[in-house]
Parts: C-alpha cells; structure tokens; sequence
C-alpha cells in the first residue's frame, strides 16, 4: 500500500493544488511541498525500516489485477535500487518546488499540477515491475513535462518542448515494440501472456531476436540518458525549461534512462546486452569527451550546464556496459550525485537568470562581490561537476573508471580524460560568470533564506556522499550484485 | 599523543568551514584568529606528535589511525586513514610549521583586503588537504588531499578574481596540474587493477613480491605516478603553470607555491619508492627531468624582471634537484633539500613580499633598488634566504642539502657525471641569478620611494625561517637516520667523487656565479644591458624570458585547437542531422500538399489513379 | 425465406431508426422546431440503443441472404448510434447558432446512421451497395446542409461525385466478383475463394475495384485527396459525423468481408493493403504537418489513423479483432471530441477552424482546452487516454502478426504526427492574443463533451470490461 | 447464350468512357451524366454477370443501382443548383477555394 501512496500522494496532491489555486497561490505551493515532503519522509521511512539481509529481495509489493487476458497487472515492488532513486526524486522534486516559490506567476496551480504528475510518473517508473505499467509510467512523464517547458519555459520554449516530446516518443514506441516482442516471444514458449517482469526475465530467445528487442529498450533509455547522437533533444529541453524543470530534467528523467537500463536492457537481455556492451561503451566514453568539449564551447550558462549532464551520464553508460561491481555501483553513485550536483547548477542559474534576466555569460562576469554566497555555491557545485574529490560525483566516477579500466584500458583512460575535459568548462562557468571584472555593473541581491536552505542542503548531501557514501553504496549494492550475476559467462 | 594524529587536519578544516559559513559577517580580527589559530593549533599538535614520534617510536616505524572505511564495493575499501611514518612526520611538521608563519604573516598582509576571511578559508582548507595529502595511507586519500590542494592553489591564485589575468592563471595551473593528474589516476586504476588493493604499503609490499625489477607494469605505474608528479611539482614538461601562479597574494606563493604544495610530487615518489626502484628507466627519467629542469628554470630565472617569477623559477629548478636526487636514489637527499628549501624559499617570498608591499605592489625589479636601507628586515632575511637558495658554503642550510644531491648524483649508480654536471651548471645559475635579484633590488640607487613598513607580524616569521635556514643544514645527520626508519639508504656506487672534492666544486661554483653576478649587475651594469642588446643575445634572452617559448608551444598545439574546435561547434553538429530530417519532413509536406489543389477532376483522377494502380499491383503480382 | 417474428425483433435497432427518421419527418409537417426534432432523434436514437438489448437474445440471425445479425453487427450499431445521438446532442448546439431550418439534417443523420447499421450487419453484396448508398447520400445532404455559405457547398459537391466515382468503382468491382464466383453472399463467396481454380483474372481486378470503393470511403491514401476539403468545409458536428459514423461502419464492413471471404489472404491483396497502410500512414501524418487548419489537420490525422488500423486488420491474428475494435471506439470517442471542440467553439457564421483561433484557449476557457488537450493526447497515444490503449493493442496485434516493417513505419509516422498534435497544444496553451471567451457553450453540447471526456479517461485507465465485450464478438 | 466476356468488355469499355468523362469535363452537368455512364456499367456488368450465372440477382441489383443513380443524380442537381445560384457557372475548376 505504501507504494502506491508514493504514486497516489503526488497525483492527489496536484490536482488539489491545482484547485488550490483559484483562491490561494501559497496554498497551492505549499500543498506541493507537504505532497512532495511526505512522499520524501516516506521513502526515508523505507529506507530505515529495511533490515540489511532483506536488500537482496524486494523490500515492498502491491499487486492488482488490469488487463488480466494479456498479463497486464497493477504490480509495483521496490528495492533498493529503487528506493534510492526515490528518494533523489522527492528530494530534488521538493526543492525544486522550493526553487520555483517565486520564479511562477503564472498559472501557478496548473504548474504545480504538472511538477508533481512527473513526480508521480518518476516514481511510477521506478516502482513499476509490469513492463506494460512501465511503459505507462514512462509515457505518463512526458505530457506535464512537456506542458512545464511549453508553457513556462523561456524565449525558444516551443521548439524545445516539441523536440524533447518527439524524442522521447519515438524512441518510447520502439521499446513498446520491443516489449510486445518480447512478451509474444515469452507468449510462443510458454503459452502464457505475461507482461510481468519476473515472468520475463530468462525468457529464452533467438540471437537476432533478442538483440532487435535489446535495441528497441536500449534506444529508449539512450535517449533519455542521453547517449552521445540521440542527445540533442537535452540541451533544448534543458536550457529552455524553467528551473523546476530543468531540475527535474537533468536530476530525475535522465536517471530514468539509466534506471532502465540497469533495470531492463541487461537482465532481460545478457547476451545482446554482453555483445552490445562494446558499442555502448564507445558511446559512453564519446558522450563524455564530446559531451564536455560542447559545454566549453557554450556562452548560455544552462547549456553549458546541459552538455556536462550529456557527459556525465556518458560515465553512467560505461559504468552500466562495463558490467562489473565497481562499475555498476560507480554508475549508480554518479547518477545520484549528479541528479544533486546538476539540479543545484540549474538552481543557481535559474536564481541568477532571475536577477539579471540574462543567461549569456558574455553579459556577467565579477558577480562575485555582489552576491558572493550565490557565487560560492556555484564554486562548490562546478567543483561537484569537476569531480573533486570529497564530493560525491567523484565517488561514482571514480568506480566507474576503476571498473572501466578492468574492461578497456583504452576507454578508461579516454574517459578519465573526459574528467579532465570537465575541469575547462567548470572552470570556464565559474571564471566568466561570477569572477572577472563586474563590467556591467550588476548590483543583485544574494541568495534569500529559502535559497540559502536548498543549497545547503544540496551541498551537505553532496559532501556526505562524498566522504560517507557507504549507507547508500550498501543500499543497491545487493542489487548491483544480482544485475552483476547475470552477466553471461558469471 | 598519536592518536590526535586525525586532529592536524581535521582542526584546519574546521577551521576552513567555520570561515567559509561565517567568514562574510566576522571582523577581521576573528577571522585572523581563526584562521591563524587553528594553523597553530595544528602546528603544536604535530610538535607534540613528532615529540612523541621520536621518544617512542612506534612498532615498524610506522602508525596508522584508522577512521572509517570510505568506500565499500567488493574488494575495493579505501579507508579515510593516517599514516604517519619518519617520512610523513617530517613533512607533516614542516608543513604545519612553515604554513603556521606564513598564516601569521598574512594576519598583516592581507590587512584591509575585500576577501580577508575568505582568504583565510582558503589558505586553512589548503593545509588541511596538504596534511591530508601527506598523511594518506591510500593513493585514493593522498589523491583527494592531492587533488585538494590543487583546488586551493587554484582558488589562491585567483584569489583577486576580478582581475581576468588572475583567473587565466589560477584555471591554468588547476589544468595543467590535473593533467598530470589524470595520468596519476589512470595509474591508480592500474595499480588497484593488478595488484588489487591501493593502501600504500601493501602496494609497495604487493609491487615488490609481484613484479620483477623492470616489470613493465612496475614501469608503466610509475610512468603514471611520474605524470602526476611533474605536473605537481612544477617539472618539464608541465612546469608553465608555476611563474603565472605567481598571481597569488605572496603569502600564497610562499606557502603554496614554494613551500609545501608543488613538494608534494617528490613527496609522491619517496612514498612510492618501490615501485621506481622497480622500474629502472623511469626512475633514471626521474633524474633527467629534475637535471633539465633545473638547468631550464635556471636560464629563465636569470632573465626575467618581475621578482616574484625569478623566484617561481627558482622554485622550479629546486624541485629538479630534488628530482635529480630522487632519480639517483638518494631519497632522504631529496626530502632533506625539501626541508631546507622550505624554510629558505618562503623565507624569500615573504621577504619579497614585504618589499613588493613596501613599493605599492611593484614587481618589477628594475624599478626596485637601494632599498638595502630603508627595509633592513627585509634586506637581511633576504640576503640569508639567497645565500640558502645559492648554497653558502658552510653556513647555509641550502648548502648541505644540495652539496648532498650533488654528491649523490655524482656517485650515484644510475647518474654519473652527465647529471652532475648538470647539477654544477644550475648552482653556478642559481648564485648568477639569485644574487642579481639581490643586487638589483638592494643595491644601488633608490628607484621607488618606500610608503609602507612591515609591522611584527610579517618581520617575525620571516626572522624565525631566516633563523632555520641556516640551522635547518645543521640537522643533516639525526636527519637521515630518522628518516633511514622510512626510506631505503642510498647506495654509493664505487669510485665516485670524494665528499669534499663535492663540496668544494660547489663551493666554486657558486662563487663563480655571486662573481658573475657582482661584475655585470653591480660593477658594469652596461655588461648585462648590451648582451641583451645584440641580436643573438636579444633572441636568447626572449627565448629564455617566455620559458624557452613552451607557453607558445603549449597554446598553439594543445589549447588553440580545443579552444577552436568548442567553438565552432557551439552549436553542435550532431543536432543538424535532426534538423536535416525536420527539413526533409517540411519538404515532403510542401511536394504532398501541393497534391491537394482542390479542384474536383484533379481528385476525381486521382481515385482514378489510385485504382488503376491498385488493379496494376494486383494483376501483376 | 420468409422473415419471422424473431427477425424483427433481431431488426429492431435498424427499424427503430427508420421509424424515427419517420417520425421527425411528421414532426416536422406538424411544425417546425428545431428542438423537438432534436428531442425526437435523440429519443428514437436511445431507443434503438436500448431494443438491442431485446435483440441479443435472438442472435446471432441471419435475417434474409441481406443481413446478419450477430453480435459484431450489434456491437458497431451500438456504437453508430451512440456516436449518433452525441452528433445530436453537438448539432444542436451547433445549428442553435444560425437562423436556417434544421429539422431535415435530423432526418438525414437518422437515414445516414440506419445505412451505416445495414453496412455492418450486411452479408451481402446487394445490402452492402444498399448501405452504402443510404449513407451516401444522406452524407451529401448533411455536408452541403448550411448550403448559403460557400464552403459547405463546395465540400458537399465534391464529396458528391467522387463519391459517386468511388460507388461506381465499388459496384463495378461487385459486379467482377460476382461474375467470376456466381454468388453475393460473402459466406458462399469464402467457399468459392477456398476451392481453387476460381477465375483469378475477375476476381482479383474485382477485388481491386472493391478496395477502391472502400479507400475511398474509409479515407485511405491514395484515396484520401478529398478528405480534407470535405471536413473543412462541412459543418464540424457533420465532419465528426463523416469521420466516426461513416468511417466506422465502413471499416467494420471491410473486416466483416475480408475476414469472412478471405479474399485478403490472397497475397497480390495482401501487397495493396501494406501499400495502402503504409501510404496512408505517411501521406496522412506528413501532409498534416505544417497545416495551419485544425478540421484539415484532424482530417489528414483520420488519413493516417486508418493507416494504423489497416496495420492491425493486416495482422489478422487472434488479436486484430480486438484491436480493431477497441481502436475504433478510442477513435470514436475521440475524433467526435475534438470536432465537439471545434463545433462549440464555431460561431453561426464560419466555424473555428484556424490555429489561430486556438491561440490561448486554455488561458480563456482551460475546461474546453482542457478537453481538447485529452483528444489530442488520445490521438497521439498518451497514456491515461483510450488513444494510448488503442494504440498499444494495434501495436500488439502488429507485433503477434510479425508485421514488423508496418510496426515500425507505425511507430516512425505517429512520432511525426506528435508534431501537429503538438502544434495544437501548443497554440492553445500560449499566451492568449484576443480577449474574448467566444460563443456560449449549451448544455447539450457541454454533456456530450463531458461524457466523452470521462469515456476517454475510463477507457484509457479501465479498459478491461469493454476489452472482453470486443474479444466475445465472433465475426458471424 | 449471352456473349458474357462480350458483356463484361462492353462494360469496361462503357466504365472507362465514364471515368475519362468525369476527369475531361468541366460542366458539373456532364460530370454528374458521365457518373451516370460509369454506374450504368456496373449496371450491365451485373447483369452480364446474372446472365453467366442463369440467375435474377444481377438484374435485380441492377433495379438497386439505377434507384440510387436516381437519388444521387437528384440530390447532385439540387447542388448544382445552389452552385449555379452562388457562382453562376458550372465550372468545376471554379469550386476550389478550399486547398492545400
């Protein structure tokens, strides 16, 4: 039950908020905080509860009846995995409720709505083990995100809202294909419909067969990771959407690529999946290094922070191809400091955009003496992004190369240039935007309390991940291990 | 007392986080307090420790404090844990001691700066990771405290930000830096790869049960470990960063780049010594990297103007003999050198420092000169500092450490006379240049009116480094028999050069230079002028001054090309073959909509059309 | 072959609808009101709706050599007639606008709705052309039925001869068919098809033929170029009428006569209907693309919606059936949704059918844009819409039938599609350009929004019950 | 005995002159008599058909398909009046204001 009150709580909520609205904007903002902040005690109620033995199974069910004729259920069920991106999907969903108090003045009520549908999509696809129920969670993300940049994005809104749509489409209908696939494969060897997870997985298949399916679910969660070649839809969406979503964007919807594959792509398919893993390895290592030079070039401050999530992901996709403990667990740890470290960027960027109305880096410069603690949080989180060690992007990045090297020492070594790669266009953001000369002569207020509140405790997050990540590595660690089992030939 | 061992960092962390929270609302002389007083808390600490260290010395030399495991995947458990041998305590005591001075000293210098406490946040974050860095039991710990002192020097030396040049050079040493980085963690994976475990000494145990002497795994780890290391410690090839850095307030340049941080790749290498004595070439790499830099920074120091790059120069050229000693084998030689020249090089900065405040933030030594007079502190710990730096003969700390890397590279087994003599050949550079920077700046007529005098806070330090740069020489013996518990004895190669021969050819040679340096810059100050002048000379000279045209180098192969590429592909090429498909879909909506015309025969042929080819399919399939 | 007792009750849907086509016509003798007519169809409507209770019983019928009536007829007459009292309950509001007379358009809906309930219940050739016709023409009437203004004019001529052409084609190709086999009826015509040595070269050219008339009805490219003008320039409430009554009970047919014959099995046919579904899929999605009319982009979107029912008709497996059907009652409640939206927001002069008019929408009236969105998204086949049910089931029976180049050209052009869908949305969520809320919304109108809004919803989160009705209808 | 393949011949023939006159005439009038033609030779197609087959059906599916001629044509002429009413020409090509 509590599970589907993670989904229900955010679902209820936003159509009270939306209500709400009508006759009280803080009501309905702070009806969403309360939502979001409830579902976050929630998981962390979760997280206490579980006893160390029981990670390795699940640590919650519900079950129900859909569409019984082809297998459809209503079936939800966590581990620790999961219960992991949980929690980053309500810690980031809460402050970007937080981050968006004063941004949204219009349409308030439908904003709100739409922030907590995704969350309650987010969530949907993390919990769901109905690969139809996935589907439709996955689906379900898309339309309110959409609305949240179509309508309060910035200048270039549109084109960017239709692209992600598109995008993210397309590629989720070749996984349906792929699903249907798999389930009438599953259906001529058993006789049974089933769309349920555990009834698939081990599902025997013909080579060709089974890696046009792995295709199918790969594409889909290599567009929304993004790997290097279908990432272009990123940077749009990203840049143009309002900080919330941008948050959401980069801190939550990537992770959902990266959940499935983890999730899906390897244990359903091991073979295509092994025989695949040099390709997406390549990928990986080309979004880091691609990835980072693209940021460098970038004058947009939110596109500059765009194209270091394509390269910090493209470490999350070695981590998950290289397949080995370390670097599965690197890749887990990455996408969880990076949900943070790149929310907390976009946070800042969206507080600054809103004082001085511009994004172009061109037009900044020594913000530093005006609004320094604003200047040092963004230090601190360009550090993140650099992967400074002691914080916690630099834990998953370095497992993942660690894991790497034991794969590829070519590719581990290019992808350890990609994080020197990262130094230039950190550097280059902190340099141009809030140190140098303040030529313009910007004179803007510093983070307020609430401001001061969300970085803080983005940054204490971070911090602890980076010197203590143990509770959390120990959290999907048994998970990491059953994924690491099915590796063919382990 | 040992186990306050994780209280030398920690306290200067706290220190650093207190400043950094509320730092922007204390008054100055909280922040000085602070900041200073938690250096010197640190500092008595590991007083105490050494203290402690020495009457008792732990089982195995070695005592290790572990605090808690850091990372847990499988076999991989780096722990967040000390190691304190010989060798990290007489870094950690140096380290906390000269940075305690210098700390003092800023308390002044830094007096009425925008940026006091965050200045403050910076220099203890940086000694916390220095400390850190020395006291790593794993190459992941040593590589945080590594990467973080990196990250300080950086934020130091970009420390007036709003000066764009400062912020070039602060994100050019942070690169540069982590490009031998980079290569230091590749070796890291390396090491954890085939040796399974990154805790230094069971690596060192593990490496030298392993591998052979020669192993190309051995070589290719400390190939790696050297990249870092170079990069670090300011050496060819990636020694550019080092004079720009010099952008830093001084007290910065004292502590970070010239005292402590840029030791930290020799510091590296002692720690790692197995793994280079079981690679041969590399370890002889290690020595002819530190005998041509030393000689390159020397030619450089010699030409340039700005007082704070002769000094980053020379600077350079003393880690390449602490290189050079490290490469012939003679490790505490090296570490001694690092003690000495701690003491001597901050000892100059300071003293630069206190000049350069004097005359309104002037740098450039040739409008400097006379002052001999009117800044007598800074004169004399000046002059002691340069004669350490020259290598004094007898007195001097300078003297002993390098007469015993020049010995050792004499009589080494690897080196030979080649390293040797390029060791001469840079002390006869290093009393060339030292001492026309003396003279320049001392002597002569009085170029720039004095406006400020040092109060006790910048006169004091500078007296007690000026004090041990001479003492400091005269603890060579206990020295190397407390560091003999650390670091394998150096093993003398038959038939070498006699200890005295050694110390008088040094001698010579820096007579030799102090002369050269007194004929052209004091006696016939026109000599240095028209050498200058002519044409070869001229070349030479710009040759030398802009670092042997690396920088040139460096920005026409490696950043202009980055640089240029990120640019023109700003906007990302990959995307236009989405827009080339959107493109495409425009175009075949316009072709299919100008099918629609409206008019009714058009339509009517059209199912007509469409019948025919459907019959057309059918009959003939 | 005398007609029973039984054979009337098993008819009692089709004759109710004759009746009260009968009845408004009294009605309207007696006197003119547009809401007594309005009530009359309703009435009669929900009557026929409710005698097919009393006429399952009796199924399935064969009622003459001209009729079946089993439970596929029964269930796509239900959904005829239900569209049919929702096209009532817009028309009413729609016509309430402008002065004319609008009695006889009751009339001719009734006519078209008892046409379409003989197609699909129609075993014969004779009942099919019977059927057909009924609709037609009733058509032609309805689209040209504001005749004063031009465009309706327009839209009803041209749909007038080529629908005539396409009926041409169609009796023509019968008549092949006949010639060759000897027989209309669709049963005796599979036993003919299933001996060999039938008399290819009439059958097959009349099979093409018979392909033409359907294309042309059911909008499939290449005999789509008209759709567009007809539903732009026909009333919205009769443009939904077109593309949900008259497409429906088409393809319904189609399925009922190749499924029955298995002429599709032949495989020269089987290629005309992958060219088709493919054709129709792309000419459909691509031409809507940058269309700046919201009746011609949803027309062009109905081109490509048939498209994707074809790829499930071809897949034939246990599944098509189901797919088909529950595909086509998403694309019912749907399309009459959008084209209500359009319908409430037209004015008594032109209808609302320019982008520009959507323009801000949701800033003046989010309830009706909320709507609108929801059919949209249904279009497009996001989830918590019976669209995205739909789609996955066609999806479905595409990848059971192996057809995986038409999945994949699906799954291809419905992402192009998302395009103008989008481009809707788009428009109606931006900021608003005129101030004015537009014409006032009656309750008829706003009822049959809301129910089908609420259908949409319930059937793209519950789609269990309706599911299993599809799966119970063999097709007779 | 009815020369059948004849018959069907006939009719094709009379089909296609129906299509060429629906696609080459701009008058609505001769558009509407050319749909005549074409639906007249379906007419004999059917029963050329019948007669192969010695049974009624294509006759009487024949009576089917002039009854409905009969409603279309009177339907099309009801149009061509208000057309004729509106632009004061039969021209087809002139009805195109709808596009694209």
């Amino acid at each position: 039950m509590i599970l589907l009150c993670l989904i229900l709580i955010p679902l209820i909520a936003g159509a009270l908020a939306w209500a709400a609205a009508r006759w009280s904007l803080s009501a309905c903002r702070w009806i969403a905080l309360l939502a979001v902040a409830a579902d976050f005690v929630l998981t962390l109620v979760l997280w206490g509860s579980h006893s160390p033995a029981g990670l390795g199974t699940w640590l919650a069910e519900a079950d129900w009846e859909w569409i019984p004729q082809v297998g459809i259920r209503f079936h939800l069920a966590l581990d620790g995995l999961s219960l992991l991106l949980l929690m980053l999907t309500f810690f980031l969903g809460a402050l970007s409720v937080l981050a968006s108090w004063r941004e949204i003045t219009e349409g308030v009520g439908f904003f709100h709505f739409n922030l907590l549908w995704i969350l309650a999509g987010i969530a949907g696809v993390f919990l769901a083990v109905n690969l139809f129920l996935f589907y439709f969670a996955w689906e379900l993300m898309l339309a309110p995100m959409y609305f949240l940049i179509a309508i309060w994005g910035h200048e270039n809104r549109v084109y960017a809202a239709v692209k992600f749509f598109i995008f993210t489409q397309l590629s989720g209908l070749l996984m349906l294909v792929a699903i249907l696939a798999l389930v009438f494969v599953h259906h001529r060897a058993t006789g049974v419909y089933s769309f349920e997870y555990q009834d698939l997985l081990g599902t025997t298949m013909p080579p060709g067969a089974e890696m046009w399916m792995m295709l199918g679910f790969f594409i889909a969660f290599a567009v929304k990771l993004p790997a290097i070649v279908l990432h272009t839809w990123l940077p749009d969406a990203h840049t143009e959407a309002p900080t919330a979503g941008s948050v959401i964007l980069a801190g939550l919807l990537l992770k959902t690529g990266a959940y499935g594959m983890l999730r899906f792509v390897l244990p359903l398919f091991p073979h295509a999946a092994a025989s695949f893993a040099p390709i997406a390895m390549a990928l990986g290592v080309a979004g880091i290094l691609y990835g980072a030079l693209l940021a460098f070039g970038q004058t947009d401050l939110k596109r500059l922070v765009a194209y270091t999530s394509v390269s910090h992901l493209g470490f999350v996709l070695l981590g998950i191809f290289v397949w080995n403990p370390l670097a599965l667990q690197g890749a887990v740890m990455t996408m969880i400091c990076h949900g943070i470290s790149t929310g907390a960027l976009f946070i800042l960027v969206g507080a600054l955009q809103d004082r001085i109305h511009t994004r172009e880096m061109d037009r900044m410069g020594g913000i530093w003496s005006t609004a320094p603690r604003l200047s040092g949080a963004a230090l601190f989180f360009a550090l993140a992004s650099l992967g400074l060690p002691g914080l916690g992007d630099f834990v998953g990045e370095f497992l993942v190369l660690l894991g790497a090297y034991r794969q590829s020492i070519v590719l581990a070594t290019l992808a350890a240039i990609g994080v020197l790669f990262a130094t230039f266009y950190a550097l280059q953001f902190v340099q141009r935007a809030f140190q140098g000369p303040n030529t313009l002569n910007w004179r803007i207020p510093d983070l307020v309390p609430r401001e001061g509140l969300v970085m803080a405790l983005m940054i204490i997050a971070l911090l602890w991940l980076g010197l203590y990540p143990r509770p959390v590595l120990d959290t999907f660690e048994p998970v990491m291990a059953r994924i690491e089992q099915m590796a063919p030939g382990r | 007392m040992l186990p306050l061992l994780w209280l030398v960092p920690a306290i200067p962390f706290a220190g650093a986080l207190t400043l950094a929270v509320l730092g922007p609302r204390m008054r100055e002389k909280a922040a000085a307090v602070i900041g200073t007083g938690s250096i010197a808390v640190s500092a008595v600490i590991s007083l105490f420790i050494a203290a402690a260290f020495l009457t008792a010395p732990p089982a195995a030399g070695a005592y290790t404090q572990t605090l808690w495991t850091w990372i847990d995947v499988g076999s991989f458990r780096p722990a967040i844990a000390f190691y304190l041998d010989a060798l990290s305590l007489v870094m950690m005591t140096v380290v906390t001691f000269v940075s305690f001075l210098i700390h003092v000293y800023s308390a002044e210098f830094m007096r009425g700066d925008e940026g006091y406490s965050r200045f403050f946040a910076y220099m203890n974050l940086f000694v916390a990771s220095m400390v850190t860095l020395l006291l790593a039991d794993n190459l992941l710990l040593l590589y945080l405290g590594w990467e973080g002192v990196g990250l300080c020097s950086y934020l130091l030396i970009g420390f007036w930000y709003q000066d764009p040049a400062n912020g070039l050079a602060g994100r050019k040493a942070f690169i540069v830096t982590r490009i031998g980085d980079t290569a230091m963690a590749v070796g890291l994976f390396l090491l954890f790869h085939n040796l399974g475990t990154l805790r230094i000494q069971d690596l060192m145990h593990a490496a030298q049960s392993q591998w052979p002497v020669g192993s190309a795994y051995a070589i290719a780890a400390a190939a790696l470990l050297l990249g870092g290391a170079v990069g670090k410690s300011a050496q060819l090839p990636l020694q550019t960063w080092l004079p720009d850095a010099m952008a830093g307030p001084t007290p910065t340049s004292a502590l970070i780049h010239a005292a402590t941080m840029v030791t930290a790749g020799v510091y590296l290498i002692a720690r790692t010594h197995v793994l280079f004595a079981l690679a041969p070439p590399v370890q002889f790499a290690v020595a002819v990297v530190g005998a041509a830099t030393l000689l390159m920074a020397g030619f450089s120091a010699a030409t340039q103007n700005d007082i704070k790059r002769v000094l980053a120069y020379s600077t350079i050229s003393q880690i390449g003999y602490m290189f050079l000693a490290l490469g012939v084998g003679a490790w505490s030689a090296a570490i001694f050198h690092f003690m000495t020249h701690a003491f001597f090089k901050a000892l100059l900065f300071l003293a630069a420092g206190i000049v350069i405040e004097a005359l309104h933030h002037e740098h450039n030594i040739f409008r400097m000169g006379g002052l001999r007079n009117e800044l007598p502190v800074a004169f004399w710990t000046f002059l002691i500092g340069g004669c350490a730096l020259a290598g004094l003969p007898l007195i001097t700390a300078g003297y002993y450490s390098k007469d015993l890397i020049l010995w050792s590279a004499a009589n080494s087994t690897a080196g030979g006379m080649g390293l040797w003599a390029a060791g001469m050949a840079g002390v006869v550079l290093t009393s060339l240049y030292t001492f026309r920077l003396i003279f320049l700046v001392f002597f002569g007529r009085l170029e720039t009116a004095v406006s400020h005098r040092p109060g006790l806070a910048m006169t004091v330090p500078a007296c007690v480094l000026a004090f041990l740069s001479i003492v400091g020489g005269f603890g060579k013996l206990p020295f190397e028999a407390l560091l003999a518990t650390a670091l394998p004895q150096f093993r003398e190669a038959g038939g070498g050069m006699s200890e005295a021969l050694a110390s008088a050819a040094a001698g010579l040679a820096f007579l030799a230079g102090l002369l050269a340096a007194w004929y052209a810059y004091l006696q016939n100050p026109s000599l240095a002028r028209s050498a200058a002048a002519n044409p070869a000379g001229r070349l030479l000279h710009r040759f030398w001054f802009s670092d042997w045209g690396m920088d040139w180098l460096y920005d026409r192969v490696f950043i202009r090309p980055v640089v240029w590429a990120a640019s023109a592909n700003k906007a990302d090429v990959i995307d236009s073959i989405y827009d080339g498909l959107a493109g495409a879909a425009a175009l075949c909506y316009r072709l299919l909509s100008a099918t629609e015309t409206g008019k009714l025969r058009w339509y009517a042929a059209w199912i007509a059309g469409g019948s025919v080819v459907t019959l057309a399919i059918v009959m003939w399939l | 072959m005398n007609v029973t007792g039984q054979d009337f009750v098993a008819l009692l849907p089709l004759l109710i609808l004759a009746a009260t086509a009968i009845a408004v016509m009294l009605a309207v003798a007696v006197r003119r009101s547009h809401a007594i007519s309005a009530s009359i169809s309703f009435l009669g409507l929900a009557i026929s709706f409710g005698s097919l209770w009393i006429a399952a019983p009796e199924l399935p019928r064969q009622v003459t050599p001209l009729l079946i009536l089993d439970r596929y007829a029964l269930f796509y007459i239900a959904l005829l007639v239900a569209a049919a009292m929702v096209f009532v309950l817009l028309a009413y509001g729609y016509f309430e606008k402008s002065e004319d007379d609008h009695d006889e358009m009751y009339i001719l809906m009734l006519v078209a709705t008892l046409g379409g309930a003989v197609l699909v219940s129609s075993s014969h050739f004779a009942s099919l052309f019977l059927g057909l016709e009924l609709l037609s023409v009733a058509l032609y009437g309805m689209i040209a039925y504001p005749r004063r203004r031009p465009l309706p004019l327009e839209a009803g001529i041209k749909y007038l001869v080529l629908a005539a052409v396409s009926a041409a084609f169609l009796v023509f190709g019968m008549a092949l068919v006949y010639g060759a086999l000897g027989t209309m009826q669709f049963d005796e015509i599979a036993g003919q098809l299933a001996r060999p040595g039938f008399d290819r070269w009439l059958v097959l050219p009349g099979t093409a033929l018979i392909i033409t008339g359907f294309g042309f009805k059911l909008a499939l490219a290449p005999f789509h170029i008209w759709t567009p003008d007809v539903y732009e320039g026909a009333p919205a409430p009769v443009t939904a009428y077109v593309a949900t009554v008259s497409k429906g009970a088409m393809f319904a047919l189609l399925l009922r006569y190749f499924y029955r014959t298995g002429a599709h099995q032949q495989t020269p046919v089987f290629v005309v209907f992958t060219v088709i579904a493919i054709a129709s899929m792309f000419a459909g999605n691509i031409l809507a693309l940058l269309q700046n009319n919201v009746k011609r982009i949803l027309a062009y979107s109905s081109i490509a919606h048939l498209g994707y029912l074809l790829v499930a008709f071809q897949a034939s497996g246990d599944l098509a059936p189901t797919a088909v059907g529950f595909y086509l009652v998403a694309y019912f409640v749907t399309t009459l949704g959008a084209f209500g939206v359009v319908a409430v927001l037209s004015g008594g002069t032109r209808d609302a059918d320019l982008l520009e008019d959507y323009r801000g929408l949701f800033w003046r009236r989010p309830a009706v844009a909320g709507v609108f969105t929801a059919m949209l998204f249904s279009l497009a086949g996001i989830p918590v819409t019976a669209g995205f049910i739909g789609k996955f089931y066609v999806l479905a029976a595409g990848a059971s039938g192996e057809m995986w180049s038409l999945v994949i050209i699906l799954v291809i052009t419905s992402a192009i599609g998302l395009f103008y869908y989008l481009r809707i949305v788009v428009a109606m969520y931006s900021e608003a350009t005129q101030a004015e809320a537009g014409p006032a919304i009656t309750p008829s109108a706003t009822a049959a929004l809301i129910f089908l809004a609420a259908a949409l919803v319930v059937l793209g989160l519950f789609p269990q019950p309706l599911l299993s009705l599809i799966r119970n209808l063999a097709i007779g | 005995m009815f020369p059948i393949r004849e018959g069907f011949l006939l009719s094709g023939v009379l089909f296609t002159l129906g299509v060429i006159g629906v696609l080459v005439r701009r008058n609505l009038l001769f558009v509407l008599m050319s749909i005549e033609v074409m639906l007249n030779a379906a007419g004999l197609a059917f029963v050329a058909a019948g007669a192969r087959w010695g049974q009624p059906d294509g006759q009487v599916v024949f009576l089917f398909i002039l009854a409905m001629a009969a409603a279309e044509v009177s339907v099309g002429l009801a149009l061509v009046l208000e057309l004729y009413h509106q632009y004061k020409s039969l021209d087809t090509d002139a009805i195109s204001r709808m596009r694209g």
